[in-house]
């Protein structure tokens, strides 16, 4: 039934209708792509966040994030209260020619100082411009995006499922307080 | 394209000599071409020559032995083959512009079927003897 | 002889040469990419990268000459000239529009044609042996092994139609042409174009510049110029074998209100044939060697000596 | 026909002589004259693939000369089958053996004397039996002689029995061609080319 040729007919067929479809070729420079929502371009620092813990950097799995810091003391507030020292960020630098966008620094991060930028376009002629020092990072967060919105149908989060139980509580405990006033009088 | 004038056609007009005068003097303007390009070439591009530039390829690593290799005698059976069969081939193209012709007719193409038939018979004998398979 | 008519069309002939083969590449540089999803260039020259090929010629011209230390040079320089001369001298011939609208008709034509395109392989095996290298070698020997089986087929197509018109003179076949003769001469038509496509090295027939096995074949060493004479010839051969197909199987000129538009009917023709060049390559992968050899005497040999059997038979009953 | 016949007639033949020469005969002893050269260089040149390219050259010379003589199909058969064909062959097989780049001294058998003895002598006794032949004799090449067509009718109106044995001619050579070309029980011994490197490595020991 199958007569000979046909499979190369076939796939004529195939390579002639590829020619009249669209094609799929980005235009880039000319039209800017649409990128998907979380898309990893450049990481940026909120350096107001950061204390300077390490865990970025020493998770780093190609040791791309260079930190310096120098701890200081602040007087006590309290003068029976000892003297609390804090961390100061003195350098904290990426070299965007190591880093392989894992995003593990993002992740580890524990008090929301890294973002994901979807900003890709920072190709420098000079490798040693792709370090990008504090200041840099810190320019990268105007680009980052309010993270999505929750999905209506979602569960809420759970620090906020959290407080709302404690307001709750409270509120029932001092609803209770109340009728037990009222009660008495 | 009125100005194209009859005379390109030998069979109606201009001579046999014309012909092949106007293909020796595009053999000369093609000369021409070549060698203006190569002297284009040769006052435009840069000569930068290392001695690693100049090495035959050969997939990055320096080349071992000569320019030369051995290949299949098949290749050179091919070859044989179609010399043979270029010499039967050539005869057609007389026998071709004739046979049709009065005089020739039915007979010529009988004689023409014998002349192929012989080489055909080659061929078969070729293609038995397994000169024409890979091993 | 008029020298100055002669002039002008040997001058046309070396425009057509160097421009024809300019559109079949940008054409195939188009629709390879569309085949495949693609664009291709779209910046030079501005509107969908129509200079593409122009920006690359000025390129190669600029480019370093770089001739191997163990080559033999001067056989390694003559080696381009020899592949892309002979197209050139066809291109002549080929007749592109009735009433004499051809560069030089020559008697005899289809003749001429073949045995000038078959000194083309000798600019192959020169260069391949002069580079000095192994892989030149290899893919010199394979050229010229594929080229001598494939010209046999191509001998006996052509043989066929000159069966058929009863002349070897191209612009001769084209005006014996009737309509039926392409059912008639299909078998022919298919061989010969085949055949011509494995002349031409090209794919699914690139077994000798198969560059997974052999680098780029004979032309291995080439850089700069020369290697852009080597890719014209092999454009150039495509618009020769497109051209050569259409007049000797498609009729040529022939067309409706073939009067006025003779040269329409003609390039439209070769477009189109080209076209199908480029979708061949495009759809197919590359035969093997063996399978290449077996195809041409195992396959299109016997199919022609058939069609030429049916030619002969039909025409005499005819006539 | 007849178009033709009138069209090309600018050469009379009765009015010729030596001490006016025509612009083809001009031609057809320049191109002559390259033709010895060339022959001359590819039979004494050292490296083996230019001998065979100036072969080409002399063979296409031939070519040119045919066409001059209007023997148009002879000179295009020239074309296809010489250089198109023996010549590429002749080319094959110096590849596929061994024709190393430069000047291989090793190929040159040591007979030069009895060869150009022979050469000369054969030369001579061919321009002697072609002048003794034509003499002053005039070819007209006003007229077609040497079309394809003409070429048929000849052929196949005078000469068809040669024809046919030529066919008979060719198979031999095909079949010899095969046998030559096949070692007895092919497909375990070693190609050739496996051989020939074989032996050439054990003389380099």
């Amino acid at each position: 039934m199958k007569f000979p040729g046909s499979g190369l007919a076939k796939g004529l067929a195939v390579t002639m209708r590829t020619m009249t479809r669209k094609t799929v070729t980005a235009q880039y420079p000319d039209v800017q792509p649409e990128l998907p929502p979380r898309s990893r371009g450049v990481i940026a620092l909120l350096e107001e966040n950061c204390t300077v813990c390490m865990l970025c950097a020493r998770e780093c799995p190609d040791w791309c994030i260079y930190i310096d810091s120098h701890k200081e003391t602040l007087p006590a507030a309290d003068p029976n209260a000892r003297a609390r020292t804090r961390n100061v960020l003195d350098r904290f630098a990426i070299d965007f020619s190591l880093c392989m966008y894992c995003g593990i620094c993002i992740e580890v991060c524990p008090f929301d100082a890294l973002f994901w930028s979807p900003e890709f376009e920072y190709a420098e002629t000079d490798i040693r411009e792709l370090t990008h020092e504090r200041d840099r990072l810190r320019e990268w967060m105007w680009t980052v995006p309010p993270p999505p919105a929750h999905d209506v149908a979602a569960e809420e989060p759970k620090e906020i499922a959290m407080a709302r139980k404690a307001a709750d509580k409270l509120a029932a405990a001092a609803a209770a307080a109340a009728a037990e006033e009222g009660e008495q009088s | 394209m009125e100005w194209q004038p009859l005379a390109a056609d030998p069979a109606a007009g201009s001579g046999y000599f014309d012909a092949y005068a106007a293909i020796g003097l595009l053999v000369v303007i093609g000369v021409l071409f070549v060698m203006v390009a190569f002297t284009a070439n040769r006052l435009l591009r840069p000569v930068v020559n290392t001695p690693e530039k100049l090495l035959a390829y050969e997939c990055g690593v320096d080349p071992v032995g000569e320019g030369w290799a051995h290949t299949q005698i098949r290749y050179y059976v091919y070859a044989f083959l179609y010399v043979i069969f270029a010499v039967d081939a050539i005869y057609l193209f007389p026998w071709a512009t004739v046979f049709a012709a009065a005089g020739f007719g039915a007979a010529t193409l009988v004689e023409m079927f014998v002349f192929i038939g012989f080489l055909a018979v080659g061929l078969l004998y070729a293609w038995k003897k397994g000169v024409l398979e890979w091993t | 002889m008029n020298l100055l008519d002669t002039l002008l069309r040997c001058v046309g002939t070396l425009v057509a040469f160097l421009v024809l083969p300019l559109v079949v590449g940008q054409a195939e540089h188009k629709v390879m990419a569309h085949m495949q999803g693609r664009l291709g260039p779209m910046y030079a020259g501005g509107f969908h990268g129509w200079a593409q090929l122009v920006a690359d010629g000025v390129k190669f011209v600029q480019k370093e000459d770089v001739v191997p230390a163990g080559a033999d040079r001067r056989i390694f320089r003559l080696a381009p000239a020899v592949a892309l001369l002979p197209y050139l001298l066809v291109l002549l011939v080929i007749p592109i529009g009735p009433n004499g609208l051809v560069g030089q008709a020559v008697d005899a034509g289809i003749f001429f044609v073949l045995a000038v395109m078959g000194i083309g392989v000798l600019g192959s095996l020169m260069g391949g042996w002069a580079s000095a290298n192994k892989f030149s070698l290899l893919g010199a020997l394979r050229t010229a092994a594929q080229l001598m089986s494939y010209e046999l087929p191509m001998l006996l197509a052509a043989a066929s139609v000159a069966m058929a018109a009863g002349t070897v003179s191209l612009p001769g076949i084209v005006d014996a042409f009737h309509w039926w003769w392409v059912p008639w001469q299909l078998i022919g038509a298919f061989v010969f174009f085949t055949a011509g496509l494995a002349e031409l090295q090209r794919p699914p027939f690139d077994m000798p510049v198969a560059d997974s096995e052999i680098i780029f074949g004979a032309y291995t060493e080439y850089t700069g110029l020369r290697f852009a004479l080597f890719l014209l010839s092999e454009y150039a051969g495509i618009v020769v074998l497109c051209g050569l197909t259409t007049v000797l199987f498609l009729g040529g000129w022939h067309g409706p209100f073939s009067d006025g538009l003779g040269v329409v009917w003609t390039l439209a023709k070769t477009f189109a044939l080209a076209f199908v060049v480029l979708w061949l390559r495009v759809t197919y992968p590359r035969l093997r060697e063996d399978q290449l050899m077996r195809f041409a005497w195992t396959v299109l040999i016997p199919l022609a000596l058939a069609q030429l059997a049916l030619t002969g038979i039909v025409k005499v009953a005819i006539s | 026909m007849s178009a033709l016949l009138a069209a090309a007639g600018s050469l009379e033949p009765a009015a010729r002589s030596y001490l006016s020469p025509t612009g083809q005969e001009i031609v057809f002893l320049l191109v002559g004259a390259l033709v010895l050269g060339a022959a001359v260089v590819s039979v004494t040149t050292r490296r083996l693939v230019h001998a065979a390219l100036w072969l080409v050259v002399a063979l296409g010379g031939l070519a040119v000369e045919f066409l001059l003589l209007t023997a148009e199909f002879v000179a295009w058969v020239q074309v296809l089958v010489y250089l198109g064909s023996v010549v590429v062959l002749v080319l094959f097989g110096l590849m596929l053996t061994r024709a190393p780049i430069g000047s291989s001294p090793d190929a040159d058998s040591g007979n030069r004397p009895a060869a150009l003895a022979v050469g000369v002598a054969s030369a001579a006794t061919l321009v002697t039996l072609v002048v003794d032949a034509f003499r002053s004799s005039w070819i007209d090449l006003s007229g077609p002689v040497g079309t394809t067509r003409l070429t048929g009718e000849f052929l196949f109106s005078h000469w068809v029995l040669p024809f046919e044995a030529l066919s008979v001619l060719l198979l031999a050579a095909l079949v010899g061609a095969i046998v030559l070309s096949r070692t007895k029980g092919d497909r375990t011994k070693p190609r050739p080319g496996n051989l020939r490197t074989a032996l050439t490595k054990t003389k380099e020991r």
